[in-house]
C-alpha cells in the first residue's frame, strides 16, 4: 500500500517537474530572444501570441514535424544516445532544488555533492554528439567541450564547497537555512566565490564569452551542426535548462535561496534565479569569445589559483 | 605585479563599460519595423518595376538601346508613316533596375514604379507585357503607393 | 619622378626597351623582363609595389600589362611584354614581388599566358578543369550570350 | 610538434574545408586548411564561386551600360566603385567635370566608405564571438546612409549614382540637413563602439598579435587601403595623389602600429571619425553650379589606354581601360583591391588557431565580389 502511494507520489512529481522543465525552457528561449532582441535595437518575435510569448511553442511543433536526418556515415547508436545523454543531468538535478520552505523533491544530506557529479555527465553526452556524427567540425567542438567542462569543474566544485564550508551542510537546504540572518553574497570571500563560480558555471554550460564547443562563426554550430528536428530540440532544451539550473544553484547558495519578506518563498527563489538569467544574457549579447588556449589559461592561471586562495582564507575565518 | 593588477581592473572595467552599452540600448525603442504590417515609405525617385505610357512612347528605341542587360523588346508597326507600338516586352528577371531605360527615355514614357515586392511562384510571370492595363495588379496591393 | 624621366633612365640603363608611341608605357622584350624588374624593384626607382598585372589581347599579338608603383618615390611605371600567340611564355615576377602569385595565376586562367617559374600556377577565377581562355578574342563558347543589340 | 608516427599510434593532419559555405568565409570563398589539432599547418584558399566574368561582359557593353555592373563588384561600396569607374573613362576621354560634381562625389563617397566600414566593424566583431549585437548596431547606423541614398538616387544598394561627366542627380537642401543630422548622429555612435568592442579586454585577448602583416610583406604583396595603413605604412590615395577635391579638404591618415588584426580594425573605426570630417568640410564649402557636363549619348574615345585608381574603403581600385575607337571598351581590366589583400592570407595563418583564421580574414574585410568579379 505504502509502495504503490510512493510511486503515485513520485510520478506526481515527476511530471510537475518534467512540465516546468519544458515550460521554463521555453519561457527562457523566448526571454532570451526578447532579451537580445531589445539589447540590439530590434522587437524580436513578435507574431505568435502577445509579444511573441508563444513563439517557443510554435517552433517546437515545428522542431516536432521535421524530418530526423541521420548522417550516413555517423555512428548511429552514439549519435542517438548523445541528446539523450545530454538532457538527463539538468533533469536530474532538480531533485535538489530547493524551491520553498518544502518545496522539494528529496533533501538529500550530499546535495552538493550531487550536483558536482551531474555536472560532469552532460559532457559525455556532448562529446558523443561530436564524435558521433562523424563530422570535423563536431568533433572539434566536442574535443573542445570536454577539454573546457574538464578545466572549469575545478573552479566550479571549490567555489561551491567554500559555501558547505561556511554552512556546515552539504544539504541544500540546510545551506539555505544557514543563510537567514545575512545572504553568502555580502560576506567578502563568498563574493569572490560566486565571481569564480558564476564564470566556471557560464563556461560548463558553453554560453559566451565561452562558447567556443559552438562557436558559430568557427565551427558552425559545433557538436550539433548534424543533428535536425527533435535532437537537436533536446539539445536546445537541455541548454536551457542547464541555465536554469546554474543560475538557481547560485541563488540557492549564494542569494539566500527561497529566504525573502514578505512574498512566499518560490516567488523569492524564482526571482533571483531568473534575475541571475538576465545578468547570463546580458553578458552573452555583449561580449566576443574567448580562444580555445586562452580559456584554458583562463581556468588554470587565474580561476584556480583564485579559489584555491579563497577556499584557503574561508578555512582560516572558520578556524579562526 | 602591480602593471599585471591594473591591466586586470583595466580589463574588467571596459567590459562593464560594453556591459553598460549594450544596457543602454535595451531601454530604447526599436528601430525596426515590423516588415508585412509596417512598412517604410518609399523615396520620390525610388527604382522599382519598370512601367510605361503607351500613349507617350514614340518608338525611338532608345531605352532597348541602353538597357545593359536586354531586358526589354519592343516590336512596332507602321500606320499612316507613324510608327506605333505594338508590343512591348520586359524581362524583370534580367531586369537591374539601374533606370538607364527611364533617364534616356525623350517622352518620359518609361518611368520606374514603386513596386518592390517583385516575388512570383510562376516563372512566367516575370515576363510582362507592358502594355497590358492589369499588368501589376497581383504586386501592388503589397506596395504603398 | 616623371614618368619621362623614368622612361629615361630604364632606357640609358636596357638599351633593348623602347617606349610605346603616345603613352609612357615602356615595351620590354620578353627575355629581359626579369631582369629590367629586378633593376627597377631597386633604388633609384624603387618600385616597391607590382600593382596590377593585366593581359590585353589584339589578335596579332597578346600584350601583358605590369603596372608598378613606388610607395616611398610616389611615381608609377608600366612595362608591357608583347607576345606572339605562338609562344606564350614569359618569365614570373612572383618571386621578386608576391602580389605577383595571384595575378599572374589570373591572367593564365583568363589568356593562357604561361609565367616560367611560378611555384603555382594554377586556374583560379574558373574551375580547375575549364576549357579555354575567356577574354582572348577568339574565345567562344555554346553558353556565352552576345552583345545586346546597339 | 609536427605529426608523428610511432609504432603503436598514429597521426595525421586533419584536413578540412572551411567554405564555400561557411558563416564566416564573408561570401563564397572556400579555405583548405590543414590542421595539426587545432593549429593551422597550412591553407590553400579557392576562390572564384562567384565569378561572373565582369571583364568579358565589359568588352560587349558600352560604357555607360557598364556603370551598373561596377555596382556588383564591391556591392557593400557601389558608390565608390562608380566613382572609381567614371573617373577613369573621363580620364580616357579627357573630361573635366563641374566643381559642384566633384563636391557631391566626395560627399557620396565618403558616407558610402562610412558604410562600408560599418560592416567591416560589425562582421569583425561578428566573426570574433560578440553574436549579432555590434552588428545590428553597425547596421542601424548604416540604415541611415543608405535612406540618404535612396532619396538620392532611389535604390538602397546598388546605387548607379554616379555618370560619365557628373552624377545623376542634384542633392537637394533637404538631402543636405540630412546629412548634416547623420554626421551629429553618428559620431557618439562611433564611442559607443570603442566602448563595447574597441577596448574590450576579450577583444585585445583575440586581435591583438594576431595576423602581424609587416610593412615590408605588406608593399611587397601590394596589399592597400585600410590592411596597408594597419601596418604603419602612411599611404592613402586621397592624401597622396589627390582626385576630385581632397587635396583641398582636411583630413588625416590614421596608421596602426603593429600590423595585427586589431590595428587593421582601429584603422577602419578611425576612418570613420575622418570620413566625417571630410563630408562636414565638403558640405560647408560646396558651391552651385551644375552636377552634369553634357556629354554625347554615344561615346567613342579615342584608341588609347589609361589605368586609374581611387581609395576604396577596401584598398586602391584600379581600372584598366582600352579603347579602340567604338563604343565599347576594348579590354577593361578590374584590379580589385581584396583580391590582393586575399593573396597574403596563406601566408599568414601559418601556425595560428583555427579559431584565429577568422579574426584575420575578418580584419582584412574582404568581399567576395570584387575578388570573383
Amino acid at each position: 500500500m505504502l509502495s504503490i502511494l510512493t510511486i503515485i507520489w513520485a510520478l506526481i512529481v515527476g511530471i510537475i517537474v518534467l512540465g516546468f522543465i519544458a515550460a521554463s525552457a521555453m519561457f527562457l528561449i523566448w526571454w532570451e530572444r526578447k532579451v537580445s532582441a531589445h539589447i540590439q535595437s530590434r522587437y524580436g518575435p513578435m507574431r505568435v501570441g502577445w509579444h511573441g510569448v508563444l513563439q517557443s511553442v510554435a517552433d517546437a511543433v515545428k522542431l516536432l514535424l521535421k524530418e530526423n536526418i541521420i548522417p550516413a556515415e555517423a555512428d548511429k547508436l552514439v549519435w542517438w544516445l548523445a541528446p539523450f545523454i545530454a538532457i538527463v543531468p539538468p533533469v536530474m538535478a532538480f531533485v535538489v532544488l530547493p524551491f520553498g520552505k518544502n518545496l522539494i523533491v528529496k533533501d538529500l544530506n550530499v546535495g552538493v555533492l550531487y550536483l558536482m557529479a551531474l555536472s560532469s555527465v552532460s559532457v559525455i553526452g556532448i562529446f558523443m554528439a561530436g564524435w558521433g556524427s562523424n563530422n570535423k567540425y563536431s568533433l572539434i567542438g566536442g574535443m573542445r567541450s570536454a577539454a573546457q567542462i574538464i578545466s572549469y569543474e575545478l573552479p566550479l566544485i571549490i567555489s561551491m564547497i567554500i559555501v558547505a564550508m561556511q554552512a556546515g551542510s552539504l544539504s541544500m537546504q540546510k545551506i539555505v537555512l544557514a543563510q537567514a540572518g545575512c545572504w553568502n553574497i555580502l560576506h567578502p570571500n563568498m563574493a569572490m566565490a560566486f565571481i569564480v563560480y558564476i564564470i566556471a558555471a557560464t563556461a560548463e554550460i558553453n554560453r559566451v564569452p565561452f562558447d567556443i564547443p559552438e562557436a558559430e562563426s568557427e565551427l558552425v554550430a559545433g557538436f550539433h551542426t548534424e543533428y535536425s528536428g527533435m535532437k537537436f530540440a533536446m539539445f536546445f532544451i537541455g541548454e536551457y535548462t542547464n541555465l536554469f539550473i546554474i543560475s538557481a544553484i547560485a541563488a540557492t547558495l549564494f542569494f539566500g535561496g527561497w529566504q525573502g519578506p514578505i512574498l512566499p518563498g518560490v516567488v523569492w527563489f524564482l526571482i533571483k534565479s531568473y534575475g541571475i538569467v538576465f545578468v547570463l544574457m546580458w553578458v552573452r549579447w555583449t561580449f566576443p569569445r574567448l580562444r580555445v588556449d586562452q580559456l584554458m589559461g583562463f581556468a588554470w592561471k587565474i580561476l584556480t589559483p583564485i579559489s584555491f586562495v579563497n577556499l584557503a582564507i574561508t578555512g582560516w575565518l572558520l578556524l579562526k | 605585479m602591480i602593471k599585471y593588477s591594473k591591466n586586470f581592473v583595466i580589463g574588467i572595467w571596459s567590459l562593464i563599460k560594453g556591459l553598460a552599452v549594450t544596457i543602454k540600448y535595451c531601454f530604447r525603442p526599436a528601430v525596426t519595423l515590423q516588415y508585412p504590417t509596417q512598412k517604410r515609405p518609399m523615396s520620390d525617385c525610388y527604382r522599382g518595376l519598370v512601367g510605361l505610357h503607351p500613349e507617350k512612347c514614340i518608338v525611338c528605341y532608345q531605352c532597348v538601346k541602353m538597357c545593359p542587360t536586354a531586358c526589354l523588346a519592343i516590336t512596332h508597326k507602321l500606320e499612316d508613316k507613324k510608327k506605333t507600338l505594338e508590343t512591348f516586352k520586359y524581362n524583370m528577371e534580367l531586369c537591374c533596375f539601374c533606370g538607364l531605360c527611364e533617364q534616356v527615355c525623350p517622352a518620359d514614357a518609361i518611368v520606374m514604379t514603386k513596386i518592390y515586392e517583385i516575388s512570383v511562384y510562376d516563372r512566367k510571370k516575370l515576363d510582362i507585357n507592358l502594355l497590358d492595363d492589369k499588368k501589376y495588379d497581383e504586386w501592388t496591393h503589397t506596395t504603398i503607393k | 619622378m616623371r614618368p619621362d624621366e623614368i622612361a629615361a633612365i630604364i632606357k640609358s640603363k636596357f638599351p633593348q626597351v623602347k617606349e610605346e608611341a603616345g603613352t609612357n608605357y615602356i615595351i620590354v622584350p620578353k627575355e629581359s623582363i626579369l631582369e629590367v624588374a629586378q633593376y627597377i624593384k631597386n633604388p633609384p626607382l624603387g618600385m616597391d609595389n607590382l600593382h596590377c598585372i593585366t593581359g590585353i589581347d589584339r589578335k596579332e599579338k597578346i600584350e601583358v600589362v605590369y603596372t608598378f608603383y613606388s610607395i616611398g618615390e610616389h611615381h608609377g611605371v608600366t612595362l608591357k611584354v608583347n607576345l606572339t600567340p605562338e609562344d606564350l611564355n614569359v618569365a614570373s615576377l612572383s618571386e621578386i614581388w608576391k602580389s605577383a602569385n595571384w595575378l599572374e595565376r589570373e591572367v593564365y586562367d583568363l589568356f593562357g599566358v604561361i609565367f616560367s617559374g611560378h611555384p603555382d600556377l594554377r586556374r583560379i577565377l574558373n574551375p580547375y578543369d575549364w576549357q579555354g581562355y575567356p577574354l582572348r578574342k577568339n574565345y567562344s563558347n555554346p553558353d556565352f550570350i552576345a552583345k545586346p543589340r546597339m | 610538434m609536427d605529426a608523428t608516427q610511432t609504432k603503436e599510434m598514429y597521426t595525421e593532419e586533419f584536413l578540412i574545408n572551411m567554405g564555400p559555405q561557411h558563416p564566416s568565409t564573408h561570401g563564397v570563398l572556400s579555405l583548405e586548411l590543414k590542421l595539426d589539432g587545432e593549429t593551422i599547418r597550412n591553407c590553400t584558399p579557392h576562390i572564384g564561386y562567384l565569378h561572373r566574368s565582369m571583364e568579358k561582359i565589359a568588352e560587349n557593353r558600352t560604357f555607360t551600360q557598364f556603370i551598373p555592373f561596377t555596382d556588383r563588384l564591391d556591392y557593400v561600396a557601389s558608390m565608390n566603385n562608380n566613382l572609381g569607374y567614371v573617373m577613369a573613362v573621363e580620364k580616357l576621354l579627357n573630361l573635366e567635370i563641374s566643381e559642384r560634381a566633384k563636391y557631391i562625389r566626395v560627399i557620396i563617397a565618403e558616407l558610402n566608405r562610412i558604410a562600408s566600414h560599418l560592416i567591416a566593424t560589425g562582421t569583425f566583431a561578428q566573426d570574433l564571438g560578440a553574436f549579432a549585437t555590434p552588428l545590428f548596431y553597425c547596421f542601424r547606423e548604416r540604415e541611415k546612409i543608405v535612406e540618404i541614398f535612396d532619396q538620392i538616387c532611389g535604390n538602397r544598394l546598388t546605387y548607379n549614382y554616379m555618370r560619365i561627366g557628373g552624377v545623376l542627380a542634384d542633392l537637394s537642401g533637404e538631402i543636405i540637413e540630412k546629412i548634416k543630422e547623420f554626421i551629429e548622429y553618428m559620431r557618439p555612435k562611433v564611442d559607443d563602439y570603442d566602448e563595447l568592442i574597441t577596448y574590450n579586454v576579450i577583444f585585445l585577448a583575440r586581435s591583438k598579435h594576431i595576423g602581424v602583416l609587416s610593412k615590408e610583406m605588406a608593399i611587397n604583396y601590394s596589399v592597400t587601403g585600410p590592411n596597408l595603413r594597419g601596418s604603419g605604412v602612411k599611404w592613402d590615395l586621397r592624401k597622396d595623389e589627390p582626385y576630385l577635391v581632397y587635396d583641398k579638404l582636411e583630413f588625416d591618415i590614421p596608421v596602426g602600429e603593429n600590423g595585427d588584426a586589431w590595428d587593421r580594425y582601429k584603422v577602419r573605426i578611425e576612418e570613420m571619425r575622418q570620413s566625417l570630417r571630410i563630408i562636414e568640410q565638403a558640405i560647408e564649402s560646396l558651391p552651385q553650379g551644375e552636377v552634369t557636363v553634357r556629354v554625347g549619348r554615344i561615346l567613342k574615345p579615342s584608341a588609347s589606354e589609361t589605368y586609374f585608381r581611387t581609395e576604396n574603403p577596401r584598398g586602391e581600385l584600379g581600372f584598366y581601360i582600352v579603347g579602340d575607337g567604338s563604343v565599347y571598351p576594348y579590354r577593361l581590366k578590374i584590379r580589385s583591391p581584396s583580391f590582393s589583400n586575399l593573396a597574403v592570407l596563406p601566408e599568414l595563418v601559418k601556425g595560428i588557431k583555427v579559431a584565429d583564421i577568422v579574426c584575420v580574414l575578418g580584419s582584412f574585410d574582404v568581399l567576395m565580389g570584387e575578388i570573383d568579379r
